[in-house]
């Protein structure tokens, strides 16, 4: 199996190749053997000496294709490429339903205090559609593309959870 | 002259009450907490002596509250009050409705209030009293063709200031007349909601412009001392992110100079116990005094660390009628102090605020580190209240020992569940700028910082890109013998939600 | 001379290889950790570079084995080691077979070390240095009925110590005959189970007195300095359970005349690097000089927060052949430092060890408090090292400040599934002769403080009765109700395990 | 129901007179009222404000009649008196097996590095019987009474845990 770390330009291949009881494994990573010493392990939160150097990750989310992983205290993105991967990939980049590109989500939870646009309403990038306070800020949230606003989901006034969706532009 | 107290309520949450709490216990004074529905689990509910439930989550329905709070003082036997920063902390009403109650508010006179809360009156006061001020308009704007007026004579880039803003709140920048009428609207529903008056002043935008403070402790007996300068000249959006003691360029003889200025601006307003003058320093050396900060400032711990000083117990000691215990040249700067403001931010996403469940925690320790928090594992941050989670200091015996001790302190500072702009400070510490120590308040900007932020990101990334695949490979390890044998009842429910209720 | 070290291999575990750890990354030098089968999941192993398995856990095979230690330094690149305390740091062998593999050993030469480390041969030399020592037995005895010779013409009681002993261990008490034929029995023991070899002697026991050191730094080019005393008298079994500076009996002329004399001390054995000159002060006033302890102490920190010095930094500059960076008047003595040493004991049954896994731990934090500390949640207490768990330190203006901050700072400080000595300090912390400063070696047999303890923890139970009580009825409430819903899950797993495993 | 709370001399009455859903409770305890806010409870664990003050409590071991428990850091021993666990510890207390008085018990974890006394010696209260080792110190455990040496249960060089017995005393 290939992995890409993060934005990082090249792909690591990796592999077990050996397990012992005694929670010693060997691994091999980037084509290089290395000697890996499990000292804790839980279904999502790891401890381990990696070439004598200690490590502590802590799996976010873990999918067929992609895993958050917190390494160290760094925030990173594992994506796993096999054929089968790659495959199922493209056929959903294909075939996926785009809707996501429609809909203007608050990246940030807080109070609607302000709704600067009416439905119907032409817009362009970066025009402020909604204004959120959260912890005493005042955030604009902005049109993310040039469009057509078909819809303001909230109300002045609404509470909204981070990635709701504040409003329709098409 | 008053007597001793023996029983303070803390009209103030997170950090701040926290420590107004531990000094309490050092001197032997009943704590009395207040707190809200939000938060019923906060550290400071747990710490005090006495806590007091006082409303909803809203601010203004409890830690804004004055009548609420006078009565609950009362009603639980506090002598005196003492209000943090922020919240009722600066609001002249508040000391008055404390004194006809017969409560000690530990703090300035609500009459020094309202001069330095009004930075326009303020102005004026400084002028009379030879301080110098930063030139610009010197009246209240309240309709927007007026300041638009202002702005074009002045030449932009200009900031628009809520007259009754602080910290930074309510300052807002705008670089051409279009971005000024949007501003003004926002910056007005701002100072409205946050002040409950909406007006704003416009003033040049001053370039290249470091932020220098004096501490200031006055007494009721006309006593005024300065506990030297903190350089606050790192900001976003024209709040404090990182500050420190002392600053690159006030050598000693600066530091008597401007210090004896801020102890004459206090004097100019009569004021009382410990506050702040801040000034503005162009890259010319001349010195602006712009406010008095009438509080205990967020960034107090920097001026503790280099003078040895407890400020909240000469606060208390000020309040119950003593005078200063020391002479100005009693004072001594020890070494170098580095404050950073861990506010609950995603750095990456425009300082977004981040609020939820923190899981775990590690709060850094160890030799010339200090951290002041609310944070403990299991709590919660939540978003009706201030960003700030976290104060970290380091001490050094010069600049670059408490850089280095910064560094470190935040690799150890874990915070699971939010994100906070930890990594920002990561790379400021390390950056050759804030090094060589040429700051000023578009430092972030000026020397591209969130880009180097990226970079380190990747670079921390780079290091960590075998132990994140290392990672991935024992998940699947497990998951492949635990789908056999050990974890069989993960298994079943996950089965069994899967039927149940999805 | 020699190139700076640009990587520490730490021949320790514990809270000192992680301040060494802190250090090393101050200083962007690689820090090289060692671990025992014991301590995979310690502190240490997870801060360091880089951490290397040594060897099974007993300290004979892994944290004493010299060979293997130099084998894995070598091997991992290491510049130099750190001892840290105990274990090798004062095995005159270890800095000899650094050398002889071309690793620089951060403390004293193996020549030094010879010296200081034979108390008889040290009192030899101090003697003719016009050092004044305590007066007493001046040979080695093996044989335990020249050592009741001895003792019957001293007079008892006398103290039994080894002479490879240091820190109080292998020194025990003997009021009679019968007592010491016991003691010489167990003492030889000991001391041949900790430093190989059984030789101890006998000394007269001198009642009421002080025990107090002198930090020690001395570098390759013959300066050295010292850096102000410690007062250590609070004792339990001859080993030091608070530690702090200065000393209520020390003034500014006792300090740098008995300081004099320690580097005086220092230099007639041509000491190199951290060490400390312990002396006793009986109540006429008078110091004998006993021993150098010729390593960095345990409770160094407490002279760290009185100088702002870095000793372990100091260390390593004079490890790499610099000269020491200040003069003796350029110190200055600041506010007041204390150490309580929280060892993994219980003071209410004789200071038994108690080990285990440690759950959850709080461990103190705010203004004036530093903690060094090998815990962490979810860590683990061995039996197989020793029981020092934490150094919780205090730093005031002036000895009370410093007293109430300690006193708040161990309510603070929550250990989890071990007892610990902090019901002890708390006790101590507000007595009366502590406060006034009236202390000896004997102090807790003196002042009666482990009654004193009991009463206190009597008041604590009364304080917690209504809430104990509470608690128990919030637990019925909780049981019953979970017995019928919301618990069932737990209740049916209950059932199966009954009919299926057990 | 009453309680003893550790050696304390009186003994308090206590009763839930009422709860709420919303975690307010009523509690009589020592013939006062009190009120309880409840914050966080588990089954061992709580976390409540009584009377205007936060308290934690953790429930170590609980029994009908006896409750060790830790509130604000201190641990703390609860007895449970009503009049049917009187009864029981009573007749427990006449027709108990008493067999824990012949054995010495070690109260410490530790590494026996010598036994003093042979089976079948005479020994005082107070002489050595075997001395452990744990975090580098010699512990002498002595004989808790008079009596006669009926066994000795460990060896040299063994490791004891808490509790343990070393020696059977009669």
């Amino acid at each position: 199996m290939e992995f890409k770390v993060g934005d990082l330009a090249h792909l690591l291949d990796g592999e077990v190749l050996r397990t012992a009881g005694d929670g010693s494994v060997l691994v091999k990573i980037g084509g290089k053997e290395h000697n890996l010493r499990l000292l804790r392990s839980g279904t999502n939160e790891f401890e381990f000496i990696l070439d004598n150097t200690f490590h502590h990750a802590k799996i976010l989310q873990s999918g067929s294709s992609e895993v958050k992983i917190v390494v160290d205290g760094q925030p990173l993105t594992v994506k796993k490429h096999s054929k089968l991967t790659e495959v199922l990939e493209k056929a959903s980049a294909l075939g996926g339903t785009g809707g996501g590109d429609r809909n203007l989500a608050s990246q940030i939870p807080g109070r609607v205090v302000n709704i600067s646009v009416k439905v119907g309403a032409d817009v362009k990038k970066g025009d402020v559609i909604v204004v959120l306070e959260s912890m005493k800020m005042q955030v604009a949230v902005k049109a993310h593309k040039d469009g057509n606003v078909k819809d303001i989901k909230v109300k002045q006034g609404a509470s909204v959870a981070r990635n709701d969706i504040l409003a329709v532009i098409e | 002259m008053a007597e001793k107290i023996s029983s303070i309520l803390i009209a103030n949450r997170g950090e701040i009450a926290l420590r107004v709490i531990r000094c309490c216990k050092e001197l032997g004074i009943r704590s009395i907490a207040i707190y809200s529905d939000e938060d019923v689990r906060a550290i400071h509910v747990k710490r005090a002596d006495e806590a007091y439930h006082i409303g909803p989550a809203a601010p203004a329905q409890s830690y804004l509250n004055m009548a609420k709070i006078v009565e609950t003082a009362k009603g639980a036997g506090a002598d005196a009050i003492h209000p943090g920063y922020g919240f009722l902390s600066e609001n002249e009403n508040f000391p008055e409705m404390c004194e006809k109650n017969g409560i000690i508010f530990i703090g300035p006179t609500a009459k020094a209030m309202e001069v330095t809360g009004d930075k326009m009156k303020c102005k004026e006061v400084m002028n009379n009293a030879k301080v110098p001020t930063v030139p610009g308009s010197d009246g209240i704007i309240e309709d927007v063709e007026k300041a638009a007026d202002i702005a074009h004579k002045a030449g932009y880039p200009v900031l628009l200031k809520s007259a009754f803003g602080g910290g930074g709140r309510g300052i807002r920048l705008a670089n051409d007349e279009k971005q000024l009428r949007q501003e003004f609207e926002m910056a007005s529903a701002e100072s409205k909601a946050a002040f409950g008056k909406a007006a704003l002043f416009v003033e040049k935008y001053l370039q290249r412009i470091r932020h220098i403070e004096f501490q200031l402790i006055r007494d009721s007996h006309g006593n005024g001392r300065h506990l030297f300068e903190r350089e606050c000249s790192i900001q976003r959006r024209h709040q404090k992110l990182i500050e420190m003691s002392p600053s690159p360029v006030v050598d000693q003889k600066t530091r008597e100079r401007i210090g004896e200025i801020a102890v004459r601006a206090a004097a100019a307003v009569d004021y009382l116990n410990a506050g702040t003058a801040e000034f503005l320093r162009d890259p010319e050396g001349n010195f602006y005094f712009i406010e008095i900060n009438s509080r205990l400032q967020v960034e107090h711990p920097v001026t503790e660390l280099v003078t040895g000083l407890d400020l909240v117990k000469l606060q208390i000691a000020v309040a119950q009628g003593e005078e200063i215990p020391f002479k100005q040249e009693d004072l001594k700067m020890n070494g170098c102090a580095i404050e950073c403001r861990i506010n609950a931010e995603d750095p990456f996403y425009d300082f977004a605020p981040s609020v939820g469940p923190v899981p775990t925690c590690n709060i850094p320790y160890g030799p010339g580190v200090r951290v002041d928090t609310y944070l403990y594992p299991t709590c919660t941050v939540s978003g009706y209240y201030d960003s700030l989670v976290a104060k970290l200091l380091t001490w050094g015996r010069h600049f670059d020992e408490a850089r280095v001790r910064m560094r470190n302190a935040l690799d150890e500072f874990a915070i699971e569940g939010i994100n906070t702009t930890i990594p920002l400070y990561k790379t400021i510490m390390e950056e050759d700028n804030f090094i060589k120590g040429d700051l000023s308040t578009d430092y972030l900007d000026r020397f591209k910082i969130f880009d180097k932020m990226a970079g380190d990101v990747k670079e921390r990334t780079k290091d960590r890109a075998s132990a994140a695949v290392a990672a991935v490979l024992l998940q699947s390890e497990f998951v492949k013998k635990s789908g056999t044998t050990e974890n069989n009842a993960a298994a079943r429910s996950k089965w069994k939600s899967r039927g149940a209720t999805s």
